[in-house]
Order: C-alpha cells, then structure tokens, then sequence
C-alpha cells in the first residue's frame, strides 16, 4: 500500500469525521443528525483501519455504525418526530445556547491540544511518526478470551443489565401514571 | 479471667430481658433493672476482691486488635459507681417515664455496657468502641424521653461527642502506626504502648487529640456548651446518668491514656490545661450563679467542680491525683443527688424554674433538709465527701501551681454564691408552691446518697486505697519523665 | 476512769442530739425536744467541767485525743484529732458554760414555735461544730468547725424563712464569711506547703526554716479567715444583719461564740504570727479601727439588737487590739467575760422584745425601769459590765488589753488612744440604750407584769448575770500556752484614763440622750449614713455584688454557647450558597465538572 | 503506513471537543445522546491509537468493551428517552430537574 495515499486516506477520514460530526451536533432535524452521525462512524472505521486495527475497524462498521445506530433509528420512529418538534429545536438553538459550551470546549481543546503537542517522545523511536503494523483479530481474540476473560464477563453482565432495564423501561406504562395522563 | 467480660455482656442481656418483660408485664422492667443492676454490683465487687484480673482475646488478629480488659482498683471504683448511680437512675425514675418503659431500661442498661466497657478496656480500639457505643444509648434516652429542647440538646450532645472523639481516633490509629514503625507491628493496647518513646513533637500533637476528646467530656471550658442542654434537657436519670459517671469517663481517660502515654508532654501542656481548669472552675460558677434552671444550675456547677479534676490531674502531685480521685467519686454522689432531686422536684411541680419554687421548706421539710445536705455537699461543706476531693487538690496543685490554685480558690466563694442562690430560691422565702414531700422509696434513696456523702467525707480511704496503685505507677511514670 | 478520755463525748452529745432531733422530725413534743437540746448542752457542760477540774489538777498539759484517720493525705495523713490545752478548755468552758445558759433561755423562748425542733437541730449541731473548732488539733478539723458554724449561723439567721430580708441576711453572712474562710483556705495552703503538714501543733512548734514572705502571706490570710467570722473590717457587714435570726441565736452565735472564732484562731496559731514582723500591729489597727467605727454606728442604731451587735463588733475590736499587743491571754480573757455580758445582754434585750410583741425599736419603749423592773436591772447590770465599770468583769479584761497596748511594741500609746475613745463611745451607746429603753416616758401600751423570778426565761440568766458581775474575778492561767503573763508597769493614769473616759460618756449620754419627754430618732443625714453602717454595704454592693448580678444577666445564656451557634449558622449559610447551584439542571453540572476539569488542567500546565 | 500520532490525538481531541459542545449546547436529550456517541467514540479512536502505537492488541480490546458500554448505554438511554417523551412530550432535559436541593 502507498504510504502517501495511506497518510492522505486518513486525513481525508478524519476531515469526514470532524465534519460529520460537527452537522451532528449542529443539526435540527434528528433524522439528519442521525445520519451525518453514521457517517461519522463509518469515517471513524475507515481510520480505525487505517491504524492497523481491521477487526475494530469491521466491528465499527457492522455494531456500531449498523446495530446501535438502528437502535437509535428505532428510536427516532416511536418519537414521531414532525414539524412542532423542528420548530421546537429552532426555538432551543439560540445562538446564545453554543456561546458558553463552545468558549469551555475551546479552552479545553486547547489545553489538551497543547499537552498532546508538547509530548517530545511519543513512541522509543526518536521521530513522532509511527511504522502502523497490523494488529490481527487473531491477536485479538486471544487477548480477549485470556487475560481479560474477567472483562468479558463484566461487560456481559452490563449488556444483560441494559437488556433488562431497557426493556423494563420502555415497556408501555399505565396512562394513570404518567403526567400526561393525569392532565387529561 | 472470662467472668470479667460478663460485666459488658451481663447488662445488655438483661437489658433485653427487661424490655421484653416491660412488654408482656407492666412495672415490671423497673424491678428487673434494679435487681439485675444489684446483681452486678455484687458480682463487681466480688471479682474486684480477687484484686486485679484481666483478659485478653485474640479479635483482630490481622490489626493486632485485642479485646482486652482490665479491672484494676481505680476500674472497680468506677464500676461501683456507675452501676450504684444506674440503680439510683431506675429509681428516681421509677413513675417518671410513659412512654416506651421498655426500651428506656434497655437504654439505661445500654449505657451502663458501655460505660463499664470504657472504664475496662485495657484496648485503644476497644475503649474507642465504647467510647462510642456508651454515646448512643445516651443520645436516645435525651432524645425520646427528655423534656422540651430535647432535640436540639441530643444533637448537641451527639456532634460534640462526635467531632471529638473523631480526633481521638486519628491519635488512636497515629499511635498505632508509630508503634508498628517502631517495633513492627501495630498495636492497640495500652500497656504496649506505654513502653514507646514517643519524640517530644509528636507526643505533644497525639496528647493534644485525646485531650481535646476527654476535655469535651469533662467538660472544659471553652468545650463545656453542650453540657448544659444535655442535662437539663435529658430525663431524670439520663442526668444522673451524665452527671454522674459519663464526665468521669473524660477524667478516667485523662487519668488512663494522656497521663501514662504522653508524660513529658502533659508536664510540657500543663500550665495551659491547668489554667483552663482554673477558667472552667471560676466561670462555670459564675454562670451557674446566672441561671434560674434548677437543673441548668447545678449543670455549670458540674463544669466548675470538674475544672478542680483537671486542675488536680495536670499538677502531677500526688496530693493532687488522690484529690482528682476523691473528687470524681464526690462529685459523681453529690451532682447525681442534685440531679435526682431536681428531678423530684420537677415530678412534683412540672417545671424546673427557679421562679417558680420558693418556700417549698414549709410544705416539705424532708425534701428540704436532703437537697441542703446535698447542696452542702457539692459546695464543699468539710465533712463531706467533695470537701476532701477540693482540698486534697488545692493542697498538691499549690505546691506546682501556685498563682492558679489561689485563683481556684476563689471558686470556693462562688460556690458558696450559686448553692445557697439554688437553695434559697428553691427553698426558702415565702411560699409560692405547696409540694408533696418525700415518700418512702424516695426518703430511701436519697438518705442512701447522703450516708455515702458523710461517709466518703468522713472515711476516704477506701477510695484512696483502691486507686492508690494507679497514682504510684503515674508517679513513677512522671519521675522517669522529669527532666 | 480518767476524764480526759471522755473528752469526745463533750463535742458528740449535740452532734448525737441533732441527729435525733432531725430523724425524729416531727414526732416529739417540744418538751421532749427541750429535754433533747437542753439536756445535751447540759451533759456537755458538766463533762466539761469535770474534764477542766482533772487537767487542771493534772497541770495543764495539753492532751491529745485521736478519734480515727480521717484525710489519708500523701505524707502528711491527718486524722481526726482532738487537742485539749488551756486555750481550748477556756473556750470549751464558754461554750458549753454560756451555750448551756442560752439553750436553757431558748427552750423557753422558743416553746410556742412550730418548729422548735428544728431550732433545737441547728443549736446542737452549731455547738458540736463549735467545739469542733475549738479543739480540733489540725487546721482541717478547724476548717471543718469554721465552715459548720457558718452553715449552722447562715441556718439560723434564716430560721423564719418564710421573710424575704431573713434569707437575705443568711446568704449575705454566709458569702461575706466564706469570703474570709477562702483567704484562710489559702493561708493553708500556704501553710501546708511550707510546713508539710496541717496540723497545728506541728505547724507552731516546727523549726523549719521558712521563706518570711510566704509566711507573712499565710498569716495575712488567716488574719483574713478570723477577719470574715469575726466581723472586723473590712467584712463586717454581715452581722448587723444577722440580727433576723431568733435572739438566742444572736447570743449564742453573734455575741458568745462563734463570731470570736477569729480571736481564737489568731490566739491558737500566735508563735507564727510572733515570727513575722508587722503583722501583729496589722491585727492592732484591724481591731482598734473597728472598734472605733462600730461604736460610732452602734450610736445612730434604733434597733435594740444592733445595737447590740454593733456594740460585739467593737468589743471583738478590743479582742484584736489585745490580740495585735501581744495579749493573747488578756484577748481570751475579754473573750470569756465578752461571751457572760453579751449573751447577758442579749438574752435581755430577747425578754424584752418578747414582752414588746417583736418590737425591737428602741423609741417604741421607753419607761421600762417601772414596768420591768427584774429585767431591765438584768439590762443594766450587763451594760456596766459592758462599760467596764470598775469591778464588773468586763473592767479587768478590758483593762488587761489596754494596758497591754501601751506598753507593745506592736501597737502603743496612738492606739491605746483610739481604744480610749472606744470606751467613750461605748459609754456613750451603751447609757443612750439604757435611758432610752428604761427611762422617761412609756411609748408603748405594755399592760403585763415583769416576769417572775422563777420562770424558765429568768433562771437562765442569773448565772450569767452572776458571772458578767464577778467574772472578772476569775483567773484564767495560758502560761503553756502564751507563755508567762506579765502584767506591764504602767502609770496610774494610765490605768484610769479609760474609766475617765466612759465617765465622760455616761455624762454626755445624760446631757443628750436621758429622755425628758418622748424621744424620737435623728433623722439626719449622717445618722442615716451611720444607721447604714458607714456606706461599707453600699460599697460592696457597686464593687461585687452589681457587677456580678450584671454579668449574671448578660451572660445568662453563655457567651461561649454563642460561638458554637455561630459555627453552626456558617454552615447553614454555607449549605444555603451551595443549595442555589444545585439546580437540578443536568448540563449545568456538566458545565461545572468540565469547567473544573478546565481549570486544574490550566493550573496544572501554568505550575508545571 | 505511518500516521504522526499527535495528529492522531488531536484528532480525538477534535471529536471529544465536538461532542461537548453538543452536550452543552443542545436541550434535546436525544442530541445529547448522540454528542455523547461522538466523544464515545473520541474514546475508543484514542485507544486504538494507543494501541497502534504500541503494536499491542489491548487498544483493541478496550474498544470493544467500550463498544459494548456504548450499547447498553444506547439501550437503556433510549429507554429512557421514550419514557421522557411519553411524560412531557418533548425530550427537555432541564425539566428533568427535580433533584435540585
């Protein structure tokens, strides 16, 4: 693989991601957002791959970008999100609502950018630049199931738990008790 | 020696035993308590002939924690009189409480535990264990049987125990530490830690922390504040039980912990806890004088005369300790006997003000001529149990002290200003109320009190001998620490 | 049997009365009562008198009698000891002697009172605390009379307790004593770290060397002590006041026994007082002063009793004055012949007010001399003693004292002088009381007749009266205790000049006093200011009492406390500011955490 | 291939910042769950960086517990978020504020 075309790959994948993201988060309309945030991923798996981890890189694409994201998918259907609800989201997006949020999340980055920059020896070869080897799903697979057998477990319980409360939660409750209901 | 630890568990089961029995039967829980309670006193009294026993259990073995006790002369005397006063406690209270009788009894047995445990416990963690667990039951009985501020009292009392004992704690586990850096091994108990040498600095810094927590008990001024609602605001026998034995837990620490672990530095400390005794002294009669609460009245006379125990302990003489002793157990008779007339009289008048007694002499003679015995007592009437104590302290203090003792001294008008202002106002002058004088059960226990009153007065020695062999160890521990 | 061994049992009989008295509350007749107070004051008397014949014939050494071990001080272990020597069997004597008397007159003057018992209960155990005083062999067991005197005076005087002003007189002669039983609780102090030990004979005989000052300082203090019990100055207020109490008591306690307590003390502890200079003529000036300005209050007085009890007062000065001349024996001696003529007086001057229905203002009688013949010739009788008419018994001792001042080197001729104008006035207070009570006119409705020679409130006194006139006669021998007396060489006029003086006094008294038509009282300024007790009661009120009370008012409910409530309040605030930014709104949390985060990240960087 | 891995970082820094904004900003609890998938997501590409770097599997790893994290976290949030809708109507995280003290 040409390395140029690898290392420009990236950047292009990253520039998606950002952008994505940022339609993201901007957006009015939660199908569009939920799309430009699928795309996000998938630009996310793209780079994922890029770095050598093709096994995180499919599961990004086939759990997140495909199963989590249906979730949401789902979601925004049982919401019947219609026009009130844009106007809604017009009438919340003041330009006065991102001042604040985006004053923190700059000093933030910016702090952060500076920490990361300021690291001389990232890695023990002198330059900042890494060779990316591939790193297998084989290698993945018997790390997984050897020493962090005991994460898997938990991460099992957890999965469960979110099953049971998931469901518990969303199951249609008794009108008597919602507010909505007691209004009516 | 097992039987020593039945006097922790004895109370406790007898005191479920009681609040069953209150349950199935009523009144019953009162004969209970007082027959279980003389029990004890006898069963205390009969290991305390065998001279002194202890017992050690292995409990956490991990933290070298021990259930240790021990029973020494100076701990019989103090178990005498806690379960002696917890039976004058049943006693007055006998008609007093309505509500919960049962679990008042469990209360008071409760307390009595854990009051035996801290005058017992040969084991920092353990002793801090009953420190706590004697606080509980205490708190409870202020908080559902007192009288009207009983809330805010409880809590008082329960956050500056609390916050004091806290820093107990960190000197506890420092002194622990320091000896597992030392020799290797943590240890809690009190023997093993008498034998560290402790650098000046740091005895100076630990000494402080358990001084802070038994100077709140004493109470010390300025930490006395929440002493005057706790009695005053506590059940009749919650302020026997106070008066009388729970201040003596912060003496009986001062005389078990501070003195023999921290020697140099106590010697180093002393003017200043001497002069704050001084103050506690002078001003807790003061304000008793201001007070028109009969029981908030003798409460600051409590501050003033345990000023004359921390004055007697800080001295370092042995005139002094034997003074201290003599006062704790004088002070423990003579405050709970006003406690418990107090509480008579609130029985019979519902009210405590001052305002509104007088002149009760004509309609009760008996009760009269007891509260002025007591009266006398406590302001320290020669001849008389608490006489012995102030003098013997003022003799030892002044011979290190001598600028404090004469200004201690002075206490002793005080004293005089605030008993008779407590009597005549109760007492005397034209009458304002007609009281129902004393009956039998009560003629019964208060002429108890003032038997023990003329005779420690009288015949100190048993208590002098009883302690004698811990005031000749804290010599000897403060002749090797004298420069 | 020797007697002396039963020396325990003088002290024991009222203490074992009182004890009955007060468990049989309420059960016995007054008779009974009266067989119980009287009886046992009776025994002791005669015991003591039995016991005073055996040592004296034994020489008078002194005796030592050790009940059991009281106070296991550390080195010094004290025991509960009685010492027996001349000093203390002349006290024994007047108080047993003249208690006997006074409880006798008391039984009579108390009969009709409801609780007679009670009195009888106080009387008993005030003498057993009198004698506890008086032969105790260590300073505690003094200490231990000392304050069971005070609590048996402060008892007494508010015996009707249902008046206000009683109760304010007990407290108030209770705290001013207490005030000087503090000094000499000091003084005890000082004494017992010097000397390592408390008992007296062992203090007086020591050969230790100690520090001067310290010792000056102790000998203040006790000077302080015999101060307060004996009403000089400055802590005199409290016994005019003190007349509330029933009359006997006033005999018993504020005129015979316990208020010269003080003399005794400073008599029983004189070798410490001899090593230190000055002191003595502090004690000199003490008395002469009081004697003086207790005269001149005695003069402005309308109430027989104080009177009378200013008229103790000044002669308690003569005491110190003989005290502070080297006297000791003579300050004994006027002690005994003071305890005959007072109690004398008293007892009276109770006869009197009985007759009067509690009158006690002395214009409100009047003519007494015709319808009280026996007991107004009673009254003068104990007046001249009081004066010291030549050959009475008050003559000899107070002339003992005088004498004795001119000569010392601790007083000399300037107090000598005031203790001469001491005569004048008591001249002058004592016949201004006698023509105003017995003679002219009658401002009083008295229709009963004098009481007859038999009857119990009579009896009593004859013995008393037969010593106020020839106790003087008496001679009491202190050689072992005072060393040998010696009777000063001194010019004849000296020796008369004070009987010039109260001859003086009397002339002046006829000329202003003897009345002609109805008397009324001065109501002059200075009277009043007199009649008030010079302004020392005003004065300490605004120097102790007020500032006391307003600190006691401010201070009610605990300035500390305050503090306490202030930490409490902060947190409370404290939790209120917290409170408004617990919004409950999700984002502004997440704003706060990340903005945190922002700014230790920040501060991290800018320190690194 | 090689990346600089500092633009790797800043990268992750990039979307984390992104996503705060979205959190900050946006009243819609569903946008904010979707911000909360962006810095997820910052995360995880932080680890599979870490892991490249040290040509080690364990960035891999974590990413899959993440991943499963951000599942149930999805599940149960939208569970939530139904709930929500059904009491109020719309998805206004600032009503949700009963715990205020």
């Amino acid at each position: 693989m040409n390395i140029e075309s690898g290392q420009l790959l990236f950047y292009v994948s990253a520039s998606i991601a950002v952008l994505a993201s940022l339609f993201v988060v901007t957006n009015k309309t939660a199908v569009h957002a939920l799309l430009y945030l699928v795309v996000s991923l998938l630009a996310l798996a793209m780079c994922f791959y890029l770095l050598g981890a093709p096994f995180a890189a499919a599961l990004q694409i086939i759990v997140y970008a495909g199963a989590i994201m249906v979730l949401f998918v789902f979601a925004v259907m049982i919401f019947n999100i219609n026009q009130s609800d844009i106007d809604r989201e017009q009438r919340w997006l003041t330009w006065q609502s991102w001042v604040g949020p985006s004053l923190l999340a700059m000093v933030l980055l910016g702090e952060i950018v500076f920490v990361i920059l300021s690291q001389q020896n990232w890695a023990t070869n002198s330059s900042s630049v890494v060779q990316i080897e591939l790193v297998d799903a084989r290698a993945v697979g018997s790390l997984l199931f050897g020493p962090y057998l005991l994460a898997v477990e938990i991460a099992s319980f957890l999965l469960l738990a979110g099953l049971v409360g998931g469901y518990h939660l969303a199951k249609e409750i008794p009108k008597k008790n919602t507010k909505q209901g007691s209004r009516q | 020696m097992v039987a020593l630890s039945f006097l922790i568990w004895l109370p406790l089961l007898l005191g479920v035993c009681a609040w069953i029995s209150e349950k199935k039967f009523k009144g019953s829980g009162n004969w209970i308590t007082l027959i279980s309670l003389f029990g004890m006193l006898i069963f205390s009294i009969y290991l305390g002939s065998h001279g002194t026993s202890s017992l050690s259990w292995e409990w956490f073995a991990r933290f070298n924690i021990h259930f240790a006790l021990l029973f020494d002369g100076l701990a019989l005397l103090l178990v005498v009189l806690t379960i002696a006063l917890a039976m004058l406690a049943v006693m007055v209270s006998w008609n007093d409480i309505e509500k919960h009788r049962g679990f008042f009894h469990f209360n008071l047995m409760f307390s009595v535990a854990g009051i035996v445990g801290v005058f017992l416990a040969a084991d920092l963690f353990l002793f801090f264990l009953f420190w706590e667990v004697m606080l509980l039951p205490m708190t409870a009985l202020i908080l559902i049987w007192g009288h009207e501020g009983r809330r805010y009292a409880a809590l008082k009392f329960f956050i500056f125990t609390q916050v004091s004992s806290l820093l107990m704690l960190v000197a506890i586990i420092a002194l622990a530490l320091f000896h597992q850096s030392q020799t290797g091994e943590l240890s809690f108990n009190l023997g093993q830690l008498q034998q560290l040498v402790i650098p000046e600095n740091m005895q100076y810094w630990l000494m402080l922390g358990f001084f802070i927590a038994f100077a709140v008990k004493l109470p010390m001024v300025p930490l006395h504040s929440w002493l005057p609602d706790a009695h005053t605001q506590a059940p009749t026998a919650g302020s026997v039980l106070l008066a009388g034995i729970l201040l003596k837990t912060g003496a009986y620490g001062l005389i078990r912990i501070v003195l023999p672990l921290f020697p140099s530095a106590t010697m180093e400390f002393a003017p200043v806890a001497v002069t704050l005794g001084v103050i506690s002294i002078i001003y807790g009669a003061v304000m008793a004088y201001s007070q028109t609460d009969f029981k908030r009245l003798v409460a600051y006379s409590s501050i003033s005369h345990m000023g004359f125990v921390l004055l007697a302990l800080f001295s370092w003489h042995e005139v002094a300790l034997q003074g201290a002793i003599l006062t704790i157990v004088a002070h423990g008779i003579s405050s709970a006997a006003l406690f418990s007339m107090a509480g008579l009289i609130q029985h019979r008048i519902h009210s405590r003000e001052l305002g509104k007694m007088g002149g009760m002499w004509a309609s009760a003679p008996k009760m009269a001529t007891v509260t002025l015995i007591f009266v006398m007592a406590g302001i320290g009437m020669p001849g008389m149990a608490n006489f012995n104590g102030e003098l013997l302290t003022l003799l030892g203090s002044y011979q290190q002290f001598p600028v404090q003792t004469i200004v201690a001294s002075l206490g002793i008008v005080l004293s005089a200003v605030y008993g008779l202002h407590l009597f005549q106002r109760a007492f005397q002058g034209p009458p304002n109320v007609d009281v129902v004088d004393l009956h039998m059960r009560e003629l019964v226990f208060t002429s108890l009190l003032v038997v023990a009153l003329i005779y420690f007065g009288l015949q100190p020695h048993i208590v002098l001998e009883l302690s004698s062999e811990t005031i000749t160890s804290l010599l000897q521990i403060a002749g090797e620490a004298r420069p | 049997m020797n007697m002396q061994d039963l020396l325990f049992l003088v002290p024991l009989l009222p203490l074992v009365s009182s004890i009955i008295l007060l468990l049989l509350a309420g059960r016995l007749s007054p008779m009974l009562v009266a067989v119980f107070g009287v009886g046992s004051m009776a025994l002791a008397a005669i015991l003591t008198l039995l016991i005073g014949i055996e040592f004296i014939r034994m020489g008078g050494d002194p005796f030592q009698q050790v009940l059991f071990n009281w106070l296991p001080i550390a080195g010094a272990s004290l025991n509960f000891g009685l010492h027996l020597d001349q000093l203390s069997l002349v006290m024994m004597g007047v108080i047993t002697g003249v208690g006997w008397m006074i409880h006798w007159y008391a039984a009579a003057y108390m009969f009709n009172d409801k609780d007679v018992q009670r009195f009888f209960v106080y009387m008993n155990l005030f003498v057993f605390a009198m004698l506890m005083l008086v032969l105790g062999d260590s300073l505690v067991l003094l200490y231990l009379g000392w304050e069971g005197v005070g609590l048996c005076s402060f008892l007494l005087i508010g015996f009707w307790q249902h008046k206000a002003d009683n109760v304010v007189a007990a407290k108030k002669a209770f705290i001013v004593t207490r005030v000087g039983d503090t000094a000499m609780m000091i003084g005890l102090l000082i004494l017992f770290s010097e000397f390592g030990s408390l008992h007296i004979t062992t203090i007086v005989d020591s050969t230790l060397e100690v520090s001067q000052s310290n010792l000056w300082l102790a000998c203040l203090l006790l000077v302080g002590g015999a101060v307060g019990k004996s009403a000089q100055l400055p802590l005199q207020t409290w016994l005019p006041d003190a007349m509330a109490g029933p009359t006997p008591v006033s005999a018993l306690i504020h005129a015979a026994t316990m208020v010269t307590a003080g003399v005794y003390l400073i008599a029983r502890m004189h070798p410490l007082f001899l090593q230190v200079e000055g002191i003595l003529t502090l004690v000199a000036w003490i008395g002469a002063l009081t004697l003086v300005l207790a005269g001149i209050a005695a003069l402005a007085q309308t109430d027989i009793k104080r009177i009378l009890a200013y008229s103790t007062m000044s002669q308690i000065g003569y005491m110190f004055l003989g005290l502070g001349a080297l006297a000791f024996d003579g300050a004994i001696f006027h002690l005994m012949t003071h305890a005959f003529f007072k109690a004398l007086l008293f007892l009276t001057a109770g006869s009197i007010i009985l007759k009067m229905h509690h009158q006690q203002d002395i214009f409100k009688m009047g003519g007494l001399f015709k319808s009280l013949p026996l007991t107004s010739t009673f009254l003068l009788i104990g007046l001249l003693a009081l004066v010291a008419f030549p050959g009475s018994s008050g003559f000899f001792s107070k002339e003992a004292i005088l004498a004795a001042t001119y000569k010392a080197h601790t007083a000399g001729p300037t107090l000598w002088w005031i203790g001469v104008l001491g005569a004048f006035l008591t001249s002058l207070y004592s016949f201004r009381l006698l023509f105003i009570v017995c003679f002219g006119p009658a401002n009083h409705d008295l229709k009963e007749p004098d009481y007859k020679p038999s009857s119990q409130l009579v009896v009593p006194l004859l013995p008393l009266v037969t010593l106020a006139v020839i106790g003087g006669f008496i001679s009491l021998d202190f050689s072992l205790v005072f060393g040998p007396a010696h009777h000063p060489n001194i010019p004849l006029w000296i020796e008369w000049m004070p009987v010039a003086a109260s001859l003086v006094g009397f002339i002046l008294a006829w000329v202003l006093y003897f009345p002609r038509k109805a008397m009324q009282a001065n109501d002059g300024l200075i009277s009043h200011f007199c009649r008030d007790g010079l302004g020392f009661d005003w004065l300490y009120e605004q120097i102790f009492t007020k500032p006391l009370q307003l600190f006691a008012r401010i201070n009610k409910s605990d300035v500390i406390d305050h503090f306490y409530h202030f930490v409490g309040w902060f947190n409370f605030s404290l939790n209120e500011i917290l409170v408004v930014s617990q919004n409950g709104k999700l984002r502004w949390y997440l704003f706060g955490t990340l903005a945190g985060c922002a700014l230790m990240l920040g501060g991290l960087l800018w320190w690194r | 291939m090689t990346v600089p891995i500092e633009q790797g970082f800043v990268l992750v820094a990039l979307l984390w910042a992104i996503g705060l904004v979205g959190l900050l900003s946006r009243k819609n609890t569903f946008f904010m769950l979707m911000s909360m998938e962006i810095m997820l997501n910052a995360g995880a590409l932080a680890f599979i960086l870490a892991g490249s770097l040290w040509q080690q599997a364990d960035g891999q790893v974590i990413y899959i517990l993440i991943l499963s994290i951000a599942a149930a976290e999805v599940g149960l949030g939208l569970a939530l978020l139904i709930r929500l809708r059904q009491h109020y109507g719309d998805l206004d995280i600032d009503k949700l504020d009963e715990m205020k003290g």
